[in-house]
């Protein structure tokens, strides 16, 4: 139950969802606020007049189903992210779920992301329809019609790139990028990405750079050089060089 | 300003061996060593060595560092502990960090003996914590007596990641298995054969394809490769596992080589960019030499002979006498230890590096 | 998570020395470097890369700068090859360090 | 490869790579770039990249000028959305002593008579623009907040990205062997990669100028001078302003990414092109950047390197035709500020080649000068 894990039950999400003859209607909301906490905003922030005035500022709020038109404002106004807008109408087999996202980096439009269920779970793939950029922003997922009672937050797939240039956080997606781009040594991607320029020293990158070139451009790795090896080897503080006496 | 006849880089197998055959013939060694401990990687080693007399056969690595360190207790030679060589300039000066001291030597010849890094490889998750390469992971159990894990994927065949999985069995820890990319076994049998006695798995034509964990690692998928080295799909096998242990191979550290101006020569057999080097470990610069895993990645017992060449070769170069006889006892014994099929890959990257 | 028990090896650590990582004590030997000690009480996670990736150790023996910590103010330390002191203060270190 | 161009440009730095977007830009048309290396491989990537509009000489805060505009909107003028990371965080020059007091209130005064808005600062200011400053080895300041650093990497690639776009070529790790006449007159550039024909060559290849033009037997009055600079691991920031001393010998700035970089004048640098670092560098820099900026002691030097300065009489530059052959054009004699003048050299020689009429004093900028003694005198380079 929710007081113990934070995950409303199947109950609390039935008694909040609106009816199938007012979701076939066109998009509407829908707000997961089952505690009364002393918070007003969406009820004050309705265009359409849809959530009814508080009496008490700990009110939870109710949705007039017919005035509620799926604007979305209140999704930007909810401290709680508790509310989400949901479209049956969006496709014959798929709804569109409008849903606050406060995490970098955004998805891009067309990504597919997880679909996750309120624990968190994966329990499908959803494709990004719309990504709103505001405060918090908004992402629309197009969605399987049968879950949306399920489904309530997206996250990014696991990404396939690998670390190539620890210091500076380099992976393969950025690589490849510059590699596409026409740097195809090197020093020329060294200079643009800093990979080399770290406080590694260019140890643990160097090899791994030069086999990835030698792969994405189809060459023998010898063919690439390894950055140039400047001094020093290992950093020292400036400090202990100004100390320096013959 | 030091002045030295011989600088030293290292106080591994090479880099004492080097030391002690120059101090040997009187002259004037100064040895930095960046760790605290003497040894490099042989104080990590607590496996029997192969070779013969020589190279102290049969002698686990962290006795024979302390037999090395034996040999270099004279007067004329200085091993300099906590101390980092930084760069090589092209006015003959050498500098290096000594504890939090800045200082700079102008020897009249120099073996570098850095030893080697430890490649990483490319698959999503390879920056997690507890993907560790297999020397970090001697280090933690072999150096401090610390289990550097509860369950370990090994990635690798050859002798370092066969002789870490079996490190590892000792130190308590259990190995779920050991991958390898090459159709076969790459490190001595005997090594294979004592894992597997002990139950461990190897997978040759096998490699990672991704670690995953929330924060820290929590589970390694492996896959079968084909032929040209592509992942199969639907041969994923997913291991729980909070290490992953990398033991793809060794880069020689040749930085300071590269820095003195020394021709470089690509040789993937022995670990990728080495100094080019006549057959006395000469390098294409005067007075500099290389020896060790610096000079291209092989064993140990071929460390000490190379290091011991290097020092002679350096004396000889300073105006010592040595007799041919020592040098050539070098060339044998190094022609021994690369003999017979398991040398054939080094003979063969060797044999790159003369033209 | 020491190894007590060694069919080869025997370990003779130092005397105790006592340093704290983000503000919990760790009980660690003299001669043994900071990661090293974080290791042994179970601390995996050393940083936080430049785009907030965690990170830990990796070469153990100061090549790869994966292991840099703040130690007693003092960000970038390379804690794989930096030996505990009494009364150290070890933290996380989070992108690239405040110049102390 | 082309086998013709109208215009063959020789060097990949800045100055190549904005005479380049210059020509096209002012309605040229087949320009190549040849470089023998990567772009930026000489001096530009070598270079401190600070860019300051705080001259002793009319001249040279007339070109930084048109530069620093240049800059302020290069992103968009060159559609380079990567960002060319121009930190406008201010250029403080400190005043160590009474002759400099002196000349440096004279330069303000020239500055700001032409519409440069330095100001010289007392010790307090500086400290609150620089708070990093151990005040006590300085007397004043001048200060200018609209001058700062850039990346020259990415600048330069911003500048070479526009040329592309616009119909030009580069050809990198492409050396040039010589240079064909016929009748005094430029007709060919032989390459690694093969021979260009054209009837128009510039050289720009910096410390290397002499012998581009020696192969068709000119000579400028320049030479190449090693300059040395460091650059530490990144931190969070902690200075804004780039600082520079004449008397004190040294620059130094945070780049964006949080390393310092900094550097200073060594005497008895060779003269002999090579680009290898100085052994007694390291020392001589962090003690004089320590002494200045002493929170500085803590943090840890990552790498050093050095590159050319092409020194010229005056250390001003030197943008002409070499006199005895036609068609060919030289800009170099930077001194050390090649980076800056970067978008001031694009537009002088574009002007210069297409004939178009000077939007800078360039005609003072001849090679005439040094024959006739009107050389402009500079007293602010380190």
């Amino acid at each position: 139950m929710l007081e113990k894990t934070g995950v409303p039950t199947p109950e609390q999400v039935d008694s909040i969802f609106p009816t199938e003859e007012r979701l076939s209607q066109g998009p509407i909301a829908i707000i997961e606020c089952f505690q009364p906490i002393p918070c007003d905003p969406c009820a004050t922030s309705c265009p359409q007049g849809a959530i009814a005035p508080f009496m008490d500022i700990n009110d939870l709020p109710i949705i007039n189903n017919k005035k509620c038109n799926g604007c979305g404002i209140c999704i930007m106004k909810c401290p709680g992210l508790a509310i989400i807008v949901l479209d049956m109408t969006y496709s014959e087999t798929q709804a569109l779920i409008r849903l606050p996202y406060e995490f970098s980096p955004l998805p891009q439009i067309g990504e597919i992301v997880l679909a996750l269920d309120r624990s968190g779970a994966k329990v499908a793939e959803a494709e990004v329809i719309r990504v709103t950029k505001g405060k918090p922003p908004i992402i629309s997922i197009a969605v399987d019609k049968a879950l949306v009672k399920t489904l309530r937050n997206i996250r990014p797939q696991p990404s396939e790139a690998a670390i190539l240039c620890r210091c500076s956080d380099l992976n393969t997606d950025d690589i490849r990028e510059f590699i596409a781009q026409g740097h195809t040594t090197v020093d020329a991607i060294k200079r643009l990405s800093r990979l080399g320029m770290g406080p590694c020293q260019g140890r643990t990158c160097t090899p791994l750079i030069i086999r990835e070139l030698a792969t994405v451009l189809s060459k023998p790795v010898e063919s690439f050089q390894p950055g140039t090896y400047r001094p020093v080897v290992k950093s020292i503080k400036l400090g202990e060089l100004a100390e320096y006496t013959e | 300003m030091i002045y030295t006849d011989l600088l030293v880089v290292g106080a591994g197998p090479a880099g004492l061996s080097a030391a002690a055959a120059a101090g040997t013939q009187g002259l004037d060694v100064l040895v930095l060593e960046r760790s605290h401990q003497p040894g490099g990687q042989l104080v990590k080693q607590t496996h029997m060595f192969f070779g013969s007399k020589e190279q102290y056969a049969a002698y686990r690595g962290f006795e024979i560092a302390d037999f090395l360190l034996d040999m270099i207790k004279m007067p004329n030679v200085k091993l300099q502990l906590n101390a980092t060589a930084l760069a090589a300039y092209d006015d003959g000066i050498w500098t290096a960090q000594v504890g939090e001291k800045y200082i700079k030597v102008k020897p009249r010849a120099v073996v570098v003996a850095a030893g080697a890094n430890e490649r990483n490889i490319l698959f999503p998750g390879n920056d997690l914590p507890g993907v560790y390469g297999a020397g970090a992971v001697q280090t933690l159990m072999n150096q401090y007596g610390v289990r550097p894990a509860k369950r370990v994927v090994m990635l690798g065949a050859g002798n370092i990641g066969l002789i870490v999985s079996y490190q590892l069995l000792q130190a308590g820890v259990e190995v779920a298995a050991v991958v390898e990319a090459s159709p076969n076994i790459g490190g001595y049998l005997v090594h294979a054969s004592k894992l597997r006695r002990m139950g461990v798995p190897i997978l040759t034509s096998h490699t990672v394809k991704r670690a995953d964990g929330n924060e820290t690692l929590e589970s390694v998928t492996t896959w079968a490769i084909d032929e040209k080295w592509q992942g199969i799909p639907s041969t994923e096998v997913i291991w729980s596992a909070d290490t992953l242990c990398i033991a793809v191979g060794l880069s020689p550290l040749c930085e300071l080589l590269w820095q003195a101006g020394c021709k470089m020569v690509f040789v993937p057999e022995l670990g990728g960019y080495v100094p080019y080097r006549d057959g006395n470990m000469a390098t294409s610069i005067e007075g500099i030499y290389a020896a060790g895993d610096a000079a291209g990645v092989e064993e140990a017992s071929v460390a000490m002979v190379g290091g011991k060449l290097a020092g002679l070769s350096a004396a000889r170069y300073l105006g010592v006498d040595i007799p041919d006889e020592s040098i050539l006892d070098c060339h044998k014994q190094l022609e021994a230890l690369r003999s017979g099929p398991a040398g054939a890959k080094i003979r063969a990257g060797l044999g790159k590096l003369t033209h | 998570m020491r190894i007590e028990e060694h069919p080869i090896l025997d370990f003779n650590r130092g005397k105790p020395i006592t340093f704290t990582f983000d503000g919990q004590t760790v009980t660690s030997y003299e001669n043994e470097t900071v990661a090293v000690a974080l290791h042994s009480a179970g601390i995996r996670i050393l940083s936080r890369s430049q785009k907030q990736r965690p990170r830990g150790l990796y070469c153990a023996i100061g090549n790869c700068a994966s292991c840099m910590m703040v130690v007693d103010g003092e960000a970038n330390v390379k804690t794989c090859i930096t030996l505990v002191q009494e009364g150290m203060e070890v933290k996380t270190q989070i992108g690239k360090g405040i110049l102390a | 490869m082309n086998r013709t161009a109208d215009y063959v440009i020789i060097g990949g730095g800045i100055s190549g790579a904005a005479i380049g977007y210059f020509l096209l830009k002012n309605g040229a048309k087949n320009v190549v770039i040849l470089e023998r290396n990567y772009l930026t491989a000489g001096a530009t990537g070598r270079c401190g990249a600070g860019i300051r509009q705080q001259w002793g000489s009319e001249m040279n805060c007339l070109l930084t000028q048109f530069s620093c505009n240049f800059f302020e909107n290069a992103e968009e003028e060159l559609g380079y959305p990567e960002g060319i990371e121009f930190h406008q965080g201010g250029y403080m020059l400190l005043v160590s002593n009474e002759d400099e007091l002196a000349q440096t209130k004279k330069n303000i005064a020239l500055q700001n008579s032409l519409g440069i808005e330095s100001q010289l600062l007392d010790v307090n200011q500086a400290k609150v623009l620089t708070p990093i400053l151990d005040t006590g080895n300085i007397l004043a300041a001048a200060y200018h907040s609209k001058d700062g650093h850039l990346n020259p990497f990415k600048t330069t690639q911003a500048f070479a990205d526009a040329f592309i776009r616009m119909g030009g070529n580069i050809y990198t790790n492409t050396a040039v062997h010589g240079l064909k006449t016929e009748n005094g007159r430029i007709c060919g550039v032989d390459t690694s990669q093969g021979h260009i024909a054209t009837d128009c060559v510039i050289n720009t290849a910096g410390g290397h100028t002499n012998i581009i033009a020696a192969l068709v037997g000119e000579e400028i009055p320049i030479y190449a001078e090693r300059h040395n600079i460091l650059v530490t691991e990144p931190v969070e920031p902690i200075l804004s302003t780039m600082v520079m001393s004449l008397s004190l010998n040294f620059y130094c700035q945070q780049v964006p990414h949080g390393s310092f970089v900094m550097g200073r004048s060594c005497t008895n640098q060779p003269r002999d092109l090579r680009v290898t670092a100085d052994s007694s560098f390291p020392e001589n820099m962090a003690a004089t950047v320590v002494k200045i900026m002493p929170a500085l002691k803590n943090i840890r030097m990552l790498r050093q390197w050095a590159g050319l300065y092409d020194m010229s009489p005056d250390k001003h530059p030197i943008y002409d035709r070499f006199p005895n052959v036609e068609g060919f054009y030289v800009a170099a004699g930077f001194s050390g500020h090649g980076f800056m003048l970067g978008p001031a050299t694009g537009q002088i020689m574009a002007e210069q080649i297409l004939g178009l009429e000077p939007t800078l004093p360039w005609n003072r900028l001849g090679l005439s000068r040094f024959e006739t003694g009107e050389m402009i005198l500079e007293s602010s380079v380190v």
